[in-house]
């Protein structure tokens, strides 16, 4: 875009790319609000129907689709209260620490081809980075609160997402050690093609992992059943009970946020990232990273794959969320220590002897090839020794 | 509202022509004024809990100088241990600790003043340093680097895989880290668990809500708060213990 | 004009000239004195933990802007990789270093009902 | 899988396998069940396994290297030529046959240690030797195996040992030994093992030292018995003395020739290519004389040190040969080669040194079965046949000599004897001095063709009389008679023994296994008699060995078994064996008597060991320096050519048969009384019963010498040496005090005096340390900017940069 306005528009560069990075931002900004507006929807309307009702069906016509905008509204217009004991500037400051660190991780995670904010080439590690700490702002409303249910709530949380961080990095680990790279645009590419070649189905220790992931991701984003932080049954509702109005609607939107985020990484690191489960694209002879118009289109296809996997994952918490009771705290601490944590390592031990056994896969024919020979650097007997550079850009098969 | 007109106005109108900025000065120059005007605020602070936020700003612009300098995967690193795990950690003590009179223990004014001469004296001297080196000074000449994150894994696995640089020894012959990787992974292994034997529930010999009334009041002395133990000791009531 | 600007406006050189070494050696001094002004000046042992903190990552920021191959000037060298990985190590030292800092305040906490480093004095001579 | 990668992996596993029963069982050993009798099976199924793969080996071996009739004298020649018709014109140089080296296996698992020349490794060298050793070690030690976990039955509970009288007039009460005993057969079999598949003579004197220390735990099995633990210390001793020598011959070897492995072997050159570093064989027989035995290089320089210190570094090479002309380094070769030997027959109770193996009888029968008659001892001639390419003429004469001492003498006190294992184990002697006889005359197939069949009939034999030991509770043939009605499996399969033994067979036709072995060990000594006239009493000591042979193996048989019971008390008790001791019996017996046959195919272990022949044996040699003429040792294949073997055949089955008959009118008809004998032959009769005095003369000329000098020198140290350092330690006394006075005062005072003044230093520096964190800190950065400043000012020019 930026090429695009200093070579078409002749705007000058430090003002070109001023306007890319802000359209960038907005662009992400709206994915986090409006995300938010259409998962509040959504959840309420699955909520009903889980419960057997009909949730809001009034306000916007019919399905009542236009409730959280309502909702929002009224929140703008309610009064901002803050307790007389609170710790003021921390008060103030949680709810954006909070929304800023959810808001941060996006600029590290692909829509699709060349769609991304920034690419990163420690991509994966930058998002479970920036996303643990989001805790962060929810430790400070937590103190700053000057409430005991609030405190209570936040260091539910801090030892909670503390402690899944662990598996959580180990399952991530896994698609980044199959890709042999961090660089989340790099992972989703290799995953190009039919659906065998998502890594959910790399191998049977990456398909029991993403469950596992999935699980770890849930309480690592504080949503039920592992929202111990907000707890409304014990903690009236954790660390954000002495929060109203336009502050705690960031708490919101940072929590959707994060869902759609982990939904997005377990999209981008297990089920192909922007890739569909038919390779349509390629089929049809087209490729998104030509820069003409059709690739553009192929981009948007894929933008439109992510989002949609996406989003499924945030339904899919959400039903998690109506159907299952909540744990106990020291049930959530169990399932971290006891099962993720240690499963996870298996796998991925599992994974890694896998990946040396049958680097081709069981079924060699379906999987690309793996892939083409970089400048640089390679380790060899005694040492390393630099890559030919008559090599560079081979294509590599990996025989089995 | 009116804020972004009047500071376009005044970036047209200064002396300074928008593009001769250098973008990455600026940004260094953002993200170091944030790292140490945090510092020096951890410093200023009294309040444990805002030390701690300030002292997760300061860190969190340093992961934003490290990524400026090119040090992807270290920025990263800074962010998730630092700033995500250390910091948890720490906020996690202060409020396992934090009691109304512990919050802020405030030292003495001469204290500051003394702590304030060494400080300049100290910073005079790095100073010096920082500037006595000449080609230190000179400014960057703008060389484009490939990503340090695959060969800083592979030198952790004990294989060197990045360009040897003039004068030094091939690739191949350079010392991989994967010795101090080892034992750093030990290392950690062995402070977690100390960790957790140290912080470990003790079995206490009395109540707990005795003790939480002993350290709200606020401790006169070192003797005055020994006999509070003592006499607590000695009663061995519940109800007696609680104030002499 | 830019040197003209910049001898017109000294400060305005920091945002028209590239980055040196020597930029990131005083932010480096910065965090690394306010460390030691921290562990020096405060009585709560966490702010001493703090400082330590600070310390260790003025450390870091120097070996990060030696290693890094961006800052260096015509001719002068980086320290490379290695610089780096110290860092890195540094990194993860700390993070064990501030755990077990920690549990020891808390044992303190829990043994002397405070966290005042003032009254840890038991080795006093 | 070839072979060469094969055969190491699969034999390895099997030496190994017994090495794990026996840690387990020396852990675990007393909780495998009750009493640990779950030992029994952990020993059995490791050594069963070891059979499995030892016979996997051999069957692998078969399938590359089949066994054929291998062809004699007319036709052998042209065989030759005919396989090697290519090498033909190249061998035609030096006249020879186109002598191929036997086909062996050989490499380095481990390298222990290696310094210099110096190179200790575990390693292997496989030929069909090898193989079949491993089958007839394993084989027997798993039926020895079974035998003992039913003839150690008694030592699954308390033990009351009536051997062993305390002070108190009682008997011992032991707790039992089941598991160790196990533990210790379990630790033997791997270092017979060991020995066999040894790459290098390092390694073999290791396991040699193993299976010597093994012996010495199961012959001191009984400890409590004074007799079973000076009978242990007595084979110890023994083997150590001919050990002396054997670690003599090693240095030799290792000193002039700088290896100790067999054969080549593959190492790093200085350019990273593997080059070939030749071994003992190759050494001593290189392939560029047709593999015929010449003095080394090394060993040449090495006794002609003197010159070589005089020769130029350069020429020395050139003036090897001429050295080796005058006769340098033949005598080292020969050290060497009767070093070895001498280690040989301590192993395997070789004269003088033989006098051990009756009294280690001591030991339960299981383990005088097959450490004491079948694989230990039998490790001496296995040594002796591995080692034989390095052996000269003449110390092949030794070997042959000594063989034959000691089978005469070994066989004359065997007709003597009344205990029941005693006689066996004279015969066991006696058997191998026929080995060493044989290969010291050249038959190198002979010697070890018997060291096979005599493995196999003498456990079957030692199991027999175990058996009857069993059942009757005593040694002592004078006790025993009749057996035969109430033990018939034994008394048949002991027959079957004896007849193996004593080589019975119908001349020309078929045999029992002894009769083949022992026909070739016969023809070849005559063979050799004839070349070497002087020498022919080495086929009458042979030819008179086998009738004293086959008569007092059937005045034992028919003693045991014939006739009417001499002690009713004995035959009441008698019973048949249980089952688990009877089975190894048959199958044994059942080997006893085929293991010579050769199948229609050629399959046969005379044709298998002539696959292993060394190089430069096959056809006669002529040699020898020491014994002041030339020898002439003849081709085994001569000694099967008509009228050798025809001499050889008849003139075993003829004393064979003087043998039996006379033992039978004596003991079976006995229309000869064995009384009237003795009385008539009486001096000799007690110089027999008294085995020749040799346990007197050696007591006389070691034991009482010694104890000699012991008193004379403990005299010595009590008279002289004592006082002398009872004066020196009161004069150190005396010194002692004048020099506490001066410690006391002098140096306490001053070290008083300063640890005063570091205490009060101390107390007055104590004041520094305030215990606060924040002043130390305070401390540090003032500090630092002060050494700064400080350096700044001394290193002004450095810093001003």
């Amino acid at each position: 875009m930026a090429e695009f306005l200093i070579n078409t528009v002749r705007l000058p560069a430090w003002l070109a790319w001023s306007v890319t990075a802000g359209v960038a931002a907005a662009l992400i900004l709206n994915v986090i609000a409006g995300g938010a507006l259409v998962f509040i929807w959504a959840e309420r309307k699955i909520a009903g129907r889980i419960q057997d009702r009909l949730g809001p069906t009034r306000t916007g016509g019919k399905f009542g689709w236009l409730q959280s905008l309502a909702d929002g509204l009224k929140l703008l217009a309610k009064e901002d209260l803050m307790p007389d004991g609170a710790d003021g500037m921390l008060f103030r400051l949680a709810p954006y620490v909070s929304f800023c660190a959810s808001f941060c991780a996006f600029i590290a995670l692909p829509f699709a081809f060349d769609f991304i904010g920034q690419r990163m080439n420690v991509g994966v590690f930058f998002v479970i980075a920036v996303l643990g700490i989001e805790v962060f702002g929810v430790i400070l409303a937590g103190y700053a609160s000057a409430s005991k249910w609030s405190l209570f709530g936040a260091m539910r949380e801090a030892a909670q997402v503390v402690s899944y961080e662990v598996p959580l990095g180990m399952c991530v680990v896994v698609p980044v050690m199959l890709a042999g790279s961090m660089d989340l645009v790099t992972i989703a590419e290799k995953q190009a093609g039919w659906l065998t070649n998502w890594y959910l189905f790399h191998d049977p220790f990456t398909f029991v992992i993403f469950w596992v992931y999935v699980t770890c991701a849930v309480a690592s984003v504080n949503r039920a059943p592992f929202d111990l932080a907000e707890a409304e049954s014990e903690l009236v509702a954790g660390f954000h009970t002495e929060y109203s109005g336009l502050r705690w609607s960031y708490f919101f939107m940072a929590e959707y946020g994060s869902m759609f985020l982990v939904s997005a990484l377990a999209a981008l690191l297990f089920l192909g990232g922007w890739n569909g489960p038919v390779p349509v694209a390629s089929l049809l002879g087209l490729s998104e990273g030509t820069g003409d118009t059709a690739s553009y289109f192929v981009r948007l296809l894929g933008m439109a794959n992510l989002l949609g996997k996406a989003s499924l994952g945030v339904l899919i918490m959400m039903w998690i969320r109506w159907t299952l009771p909540r744990l106990r705290i020291d049930q959530v601490m169990m399932t971290c220590l006891k099962y993720c944590t240690p499963l996870a390592a298996a796998m991925f031990l599992g994974a890694m002897l896998w990946q040396i056994a049958l680097p081709g896969g069981l079924v060699p024919g379906l999987r690309r090839p793996a892939g083409e020979i970089r400048e640089g650097w390679l380790p060899g007997p005694g040492g390393a020794f630099k890559v030919r550079s008559a090599d560079v850009g081979k294509v590599v098969q990996v025989s089995p | 509202m009116s804020a972004l007109p009047m500071i376009a106005g005044a970036l047209i109108a200064a002396p300074l022509p928008v593009a001769a900025i250098n973008w990455h000065s600026l940004f260094f120059l953002l993200f170091a004024s944030v790292s140490c005007g945090f510092a020096v605020a951890v410093v200023a602070a009294d309040n444990v809990v805002r030390m701690a936020f300030y002292l997760v700003l300061s860190l969190g612009a340093t992961a934003g100088l490290f990524f400026l300098a090119g040090a992807e995967f270290l920025g990263a690193m800074q962010l998730m241990i630092y700033v995500g795990g250390t910091l948890v950690l720490l906020v996690f003590g202060v409020m396992l600790t934090a009691q109304a009179p512990l919050v802020a223990i405030k030292g003495s004014g001469r204290d500051r003043v003394l702590a304030g001469i060494v400080g300049v004296a100290l910073l005079a001297l790095l100073l010096q340093a920082a500037f006595s080196v000449k080609p230190w000074r000179a400014p960057a000449a703008g060389v484009v680097a490939e990503p340090a994150a695959t060969p800083i894994g592979m030198s952790l696995v004990g294989v060197r895989v990045d360009e040897p640089a003039v004068g030094a020894p091939a690739a191949n012959k350079r010392p991989g880290y994967m010795l101090p990787f080892e034992i750093v992974s030990i290392h950690l292994l062995v402070v977690l668990v100390g960790a957790a034997y140290l912080a470990r529930a003790k079995r206490r010999k009395v109540p707990r809500a005795i003790e939480v009334a002993a350290s709200v009041e606020p401790p006169a002395s070192v003797a005055e708060h020994a006999s509070i133990g003592r006499e607590r000791h000695r009663s061995g009531s519940v109800l007696a213990g609680g104030r002499p | 004009m830019n040197i003209v600007v910049a001898s017109a406006v000294p400060l305005l050189g920091l945002i028209t000239e590239p980055v040196s070494v020597a930029h990131y050696l005083v932010v480096g001094a910065i965090l690394f004195v306010s460390g030691v002004v921290c562990m020096a000046m405060k009585r709560n042992a966490l702010g001493v933990l703090m400082g330590i903190e600070l310390v260790l990552n003025g450390a870091n920021v120097n070996f990060v802007a030696f290693a890094s191959p961006y800052l260096q000037g015509e001719g002068s060298r980086s320290l490379g990789l290695d610089g780096q990985v110290i860092a890195l190590f540094v990194i993860l030292l700390a993070a064990a270093e501030a755990a077990v800092a920690l549990a020891i305040t808390l044992n303190f906490y829990n043994n002397h009902a405070t966290v005042d480093v003032d009254r840890a004095d038991d080795l006093k001579g | 899988m070839d072979l060469a990668s094969q055969l190491p992996q699969l034999l390895g596993l099997a030496w190994l396998l017994p090495l794990a029963s026996f840690v387990l069982i020396l852990f675990f050993g007393p909780r495998m069940g009750p009493h640990g009798r779950n030992a029994a099976w952990v020993a059995t199924a490791a050594i069963v396994t070891s059979l499995v793969l030892s016979l996997v080996a051999f069957v692998s071996w078969l399938g590359v290297h089949p066994a054929v009739a291998a062809h004699h004298g007319g036709d052998h020649g042209a065989a030759h030529a005919g396989d090697h018709a290519d090498a033909a014109g190249h061998d035609a140089d030096h006249g020879s046959h186109a002598v191929q080296p036997p086909v062996a296996y050989s490499g380095d698992w481990y390298t222990l240690y290696e310094a210099g020349r110096l190179k200790l490794s575990i390693g292997w060298y496989i030929d069909s030797l090898t193989i079949l050793m491993f089958v007839v070690v394993t084989f027997i030690a798993t039926c020895i195996h079974v035998y003992a976990s039913g003839y150690m039955h008694d030592e699954l509970h308390e033990v009351t040992d009536h051997e062993v009288h305390l002070t108190d007039g009682s008997h011992l009460h032991r707790p039992g030994r089941f598991p160790r005993f196990f533990q210790a057969l379990s630790l033997f079999c791997f270092s017979m093992m060991g020995i066999l598949i040894a790459g290098n003579l390092a390694m073999v004197f290791i396991f040699w030292e193993l299976v010597g220390i093994c012996s010495w735990f199961l012959i001191g099995f009984y400890y409590e018995r004074k007799s079973a633990s000076n009978a242990a210390n007595k084979a110890f001793l023994f083997n150590r003395v001919g050990d002396f020598g054997m670690l003599i011959g090693l240095m030799a070897l290792w000193g002039a020739l700088g290896t100790l492995h067999f054969a080549d072997s593959q190492v790093p050159g200085p350019d990273g290519q593997p080059v070939s570093r030749p071994g003992l064989f190759s050494l001593v027989r290189p392939a560029e004389t047709g593999h015929a035995l010449r003095v080394p290089d090394g060993m040449v320089k090495f006794a002609a040190a003197e010159k070589v210190a005089k020769t130029a570094p350069g020429d020395v090479a050139g003036k090897v040969d001429a050295w080796r002309a005058e006769g340098f380094g033949k005598w080292l070769l020969f050290i060497a080669g009767v070093g070895i030997f001498c280690g040989c027959a301590g192993k395997s109770a070789q004269f003088p040194l033989f006098v051990w193996l009756p009294d280690a009888m001591e030991g339960p029968t299981p383990v005088s079965a097959l450490v004491h008659s079948a694989t230990m001892v039998a490790a001496g001639v296995y040594l002796v046949g591995r080692f034989f390419p390095v052996l000269t003429p003449d110390v092949l004469l030794v070997i042959a000599y000594i063989g034959a001492i000691t089978l005469f003498i070994a066989a004359t006190i065997a007709l003597v004897a009344n205990d029941i294992k005693r006689v066996l184990a004279y015969s066991t002697v006696s058997q191998l001095g026929y080995m060493m006889l044989a290969l010291g005359v050249g038959g190198w197939v002979a010697g070890l063709f018997h060291l096979v069949t005599h493995a196999f009939f003498k456990s079957l034999l030692f199991l027999c009389s175990g058996s009857v030991i069993h059942a009757c509770h005593t040694n002592d043939m004078r006790k025993m008679g009749g057996l035969a009605k109430v033990m018939p499996y034994t008394a048949g399969t002991m027959l079957v023994g004896c007849l193996a033994i004593i080589g019975a067979g119908i001349p020309f036709v078929i045999g029992l296994s002894g009769y083949y072995s022992k026909d070739s060990i016969l023809a070849q000594a005559l063979s050799f008699s004839q070349a070497n006239p002087r020498h022919s009493i080495l086929f009458l000591a042979v030819a008179g060995g086998a009738f004293l042979t086959a008569f007092y193996m059937f005045r034992l048989w028919f003693m045991t078994f014939a006739g009417t019971p001499r002690d009713h008390h004995v035959a009441e008790h008698a019973h048949e064996s249980p089952q688990v001791m009877v089975m190894p019996l048959l199958v044994l017996a059942v080997l006893a008597v085929v293991a010579g046959w050769t199948l229609p195919g050629g399959f046969g272990i005379a044709n298998l060991l002539e696959q292993s022949r060394p190089a430069g044996t096959t056809e006669t040699v002529q040699g020898g320096f020491a014994f002041g003429q030339t020898l002439t040792v003849p081709a085994e294949y001569l000694s099967h050519e008509g009228t050798i073997h025809v001499t050889a055949t008849m003139t075993a089955f003829a004393t064979a048969l003087g043998g039996v008959l006379l033992a039978a009118a004596m003991y079976l008809w006995r229309v000869i009384s064995p009384a009237a004998i003795a009385t008539i032959f009486r001096p000799v009769f007690i110089f027999l019963a008294n085995r020749w005095y040799f346990d007197e003369l050696y007591h006389a000329l070691f034991v009482v010498p010694a104890h000699r000098l012991a008193a004379v020198a403990s005299g010595i140290d009590q008279g002289l040496i004592d006082p002398f350092i009872n004066g020196l330690a009161w004069t150190a006394r005396q010194v002692a005090g004048i020099d506490a006075w001066i410690d006391r005062t002098l140096v306490d005072g001053l070290g008083h005096a300063t640890a005063s003044a570091t205490w009060s230093a101390g107390l007055e520096l104590k004041k520094l340390q305030t215990g606060s964190l924040r002043q130390y800190v305070m401390f540090i950065a003032a500090g630092t900017v002060a050494l700064f400043v400080l350096a700044s000012i001394v290193f002004r020019s450095s810093l001003a940069g």
